[in-house]
């Protein structure tokens, strides 16, 4: 039983990591991730189904519902109308009422649109939905997603699959000081120790999908993150020595059997 | 008939409910969500919502994403 | 059973979390942070019996010995004569022939001085202990101290106590990278993130007193650098993603039920 | 003659760095730090008269308005409304058509409402206005800045007056990557370096005020930023050498007179 | 007249900055980058006469001496003997009994081997050198190395050639406080920045040769480093402002023409 | 009559033009501008302008700012 | 007579052996090394090394460090 | 007679003076320095050191370095 749970709108996690369901090499090996990552929730993508094709197994088979819960994305939307489109129909796939909401605002970075993300996210919470937003690490942006509704804010560590960790620490600090939802880092995190240091600033999660995905080996890496995100947590918790820049010693000075003094 | 279906112009004897094309395209209605020209169709109207010459529909469901 | 443990000098340790045992509220705290840590050799300061008051309780009594090796330490010392006698005692108390040998060189940072560290490592070496060196983040000094026989290298991370993390990551991956004996990053972390950065980087092990032993809770903190180490151990073999400068879709970029494009 | 200027909306500046003229010691110190900076452009508040106290010397007296362009600003307006009025009265007092346009959306960090920025852009983009727009670094406002016909984007390298440096290189380079209008880094910059790592980045200019006005000697360190700006533009222009892990000599490699081989 | 000069063993130096030699696409070139550099010390390195083609023009006719002190080094040495043999050499040239004294330890970083560096010093200043070492940012090798008779001590930013940047600024800051001799940051700059953030430590110099050598301009380049020395310094003398996480305004808060509040 | 004058009320014999406000004010009319009831006045317009009872003026200038 | 133990001036009747030395103290000889003239004394020599007038003497153990 | 010079085995007439091998080698004696058997050789002894059979000599210059 966690005593320090993730509580979004209402809902209780276990977990504060959030990982996503895209690149991995298999569905076998992503199902592996999952349970070693500890997550129990994943985010999906909207997509049309493959007519073509049916064979085509589906990835709904390869999540354990009964643990994980499921949020449907609008990635890839560059329009509050689209991405009003893609919660609407994500959310009658009948799994969840949540949506990570995205409105891409550049190809290149990925960073979102925050002015129709804002849009979007007043649309979406009076239609009902619970809007977690990603959206980039400034403050004031945050607090308008908030009172617009968002159940949380995501601010970006980095562009999305960049893998360059948390860009601006001082941001994320002060929008976590400001913030009255959870705040979930979203995006950029490239190894542990950016997922320990997202936590250390504060964060109370962390939502990842290429960094584990892509890693030469998913599921140790998939373990890695689990671990961190619990280590930055506690570490956040338990209260830091301050740094200083120069040397305080972990041993007596007194008692020595020596004559030698520095 | 033909529909635009997905994006792409479709051939189908019509015209037909939500139901019958979904039965025709082997697509288990649960886990998929259904758009007839750009509204959500909800699950039980799949039997009473008619698709007609021209119309748009969208079948959708989950994908890996992050 | 750990399919990864730390061997130095033929022995296996299971965690590669090494501690201290200075500067702990209470004995009881440093007992319940070790087992927290999950760490099976801590190092201790050789020191003078307090004469004057024999009630003082026996450190050693709080240190699980079944479980947890003692590393004798040469703390404090400031010429290599120091550093060998000190060792030399720290032998006969009878529980450990390893030595974690430090010279001083500078009260302010506790630098090595790493010519006397050099030389008090040979006579060491030649009278049978098992010496593990704390030096700078010099690859040249850890060649001389591997070739003059210690049995793993200890490069700081930043001054003992200062809780400034690594300061220096390329120094600690080039030591490892030209080492062949184990690297343990001794000094200088002061969160959870920075021990998982010294094992991505990768180090073998990393020794730490002040940033457990000073945090607000102990306890909290020791179960934090537990994790981090493994996390960062973990990412390390995982094989993290490449870092880059922009972005890279985890969603599919095809399928979308909307008209937009970028 | 500078072969290197800074053209913004077809005006000229010999001089990469705009200075503002807030916080100093008196206004003689001032006038010296505007000459030692070098800048031919200076950023000014619109406040109301001091009707109580009018031996109050005015400002510009102390500005040598044949030399150095006058750039009112919006600085302290929190809505759109605000700064439209205030950048109106600026224009009326008869120096100048451009704006330093400030709408703050936060106090704590007076990071900007980007919102209501970009529909104070439009606004006074139509009246005529030469708009430059202070912003945070965000590729996606900078664009629709631009689009909104924006003269120049300012993104802040931190909060103002925080001296800490660009927080997120990265962003600042992605910006310039994309811009067509000048990038001027607005805020943040605490010392020389901060300002040549602003233009190394490809930044066109650097706009500050704290740095000098409120640095022990703002007349030397105004001499500072002058050379730092053109240190980091002629930087930026020569082609840095690339970074590298390990070493390169400098000598050659043969021709020792030595029998000595690594 | 320079009111700030560099004075190392009673002999003054307009420039804090010092440059080589050595890989410049021509002496032409170099010649031309010395001259925008505004060094008046150069670094040259000791080899054999090359017997098979005398046609080969000498490099010292490209260096105007009357302007400009030679400073002989050891480069490519690996041991203290070859070192001192190729000092003698050098200084037997004619031009100098001053030496950069370089003791090479590792192949791949060319880091310095301090204890034959230290020994080498003793030797050379016995011998009447003027001994300016090439050391690592040790702050307890630096001490040994003043105490031994170095004119000046030279800690590295990071590899020769690397232009990484200052790698480790606390000891470069540390070593500072504690030398009675100047502290010349020798090897590791990559662009403008580098040099003024060494400079802004508190660093009387920098040595430099690979950035403005094998930039894509080298004449530009050596100009930027000339400014950002100067900036560096000037900046490290203004007193710089204190960071601090959060805003503070540069413009009044009062007399705005506003109903609004934050 | 009492006017609203940057913000608080003010005592003046008036109506009076803005160009003799200023004058009263002892007020250089270059390098300042003037609001007269949330309307910017052009400089060309002091002498036209007049301010009556209730009304509201601003009066601005350049201070130091960043 | 007098030895320096531990750094002081210390009064015992004396000669006396290392274990006398460390009974007297109340010292349990496990855990603790000694030190006799700068020489260290292996534990099984405790009875037979004799501590004259003089003499230093150190006695350790393990104290908190890192 | 066969020497060593910088490094390599040299056949010249000998024995001979370093002014002389200079000379021969065509180098200017200012700005070189040489070094005879690893001893260097001071300027104003060019004339009178002899170069024999199996002898070493070095003789170096400034080449550009960082």
């Amino acid at each position: 039983m966690n005593s320090d749970p993730l509580v979004i709108a209402g809902r209780t996690f276990g977990s504060r990591l959030v990982v996503g369901t895209g690149k991995y090499p298999s569905h076998a090996v992503m199902a592996d991730a999952h349970v070693a990552s500890g997550a129990d929730m994943v985010t999906v993508a909207v997509r049309r189904v493959n007519l073509t094709d049916r064979s085509k197994e589906s990835l709904l088979d390869y999540i354990d519902r009964d643990r994980i819960f499921i949020l449907p994305n609008t990635a890839g939307c560059y329009t509050a109308e689209d991405a009003i489109r893609t919660a609407r129909l994500g959310r009658e796939v009948g799994l969840s009422n949540w949506v990570k909401l995205e409105v891409i605002g550049d190809e290149q970075t990925l960073f979102p649109d925050n002015i129709a993300l804002l849009e979007a996210t007043r649309v979406l919470v009076r239609e009902g939905f619970v809007v977690l937003p990603y959206t980039n690490d400034d403050p004031v942006i945050c607090r308008k997603l908030e009172e617009a509704g968002a159940a949380a804010v995501m601010p970006l560590g980095a562009p999305i699959g960049s893998g360059l960790g948390i860009q601006n620490p001082n941001n994320i600090r002060i929008i976590k000081a400001q913030a009255r939802v959870p705040v979930i880092v979203d995006a950029g995190v490239g190894t542990a120790s950016d997922a320990a240091i997202a936590m250390e600033l504060g964060a109370d999660g962390v939502l990842m999908n290429t960094a584990i995905a892509l890693a030469t080996d998913p599921v140790a890496m998939a373990t890695a993150m689990k671990l961190a995100v619990e280590a930055g947590r506690l570490a956040f918790r338990a209260g830091r020595i301050p740094m200083r820049l120069y040397a305080s010693p972990s041993s007596p000075v007194e008692g020595l059997v020596t004559a030698s003094t520095p | 008939m033909t529909i635009r279906l997905n994006g792409d112009p479709y051939e189908i004897e019509g015209p037909l409910t939500i139901a019958t094309l979904l039965a025709h395209l082997k697509i288990d209605p649960r886990l998929v969500a259904v758009e007839h020209n750009i509204e959500v169709v909800k699950r039980h109207r799949y039997e009473t919502t008619m698709v007609n010459e021209g119309d748009e529909v969208e079948i959708v469901n989950f994908v890996g994403g992050g």
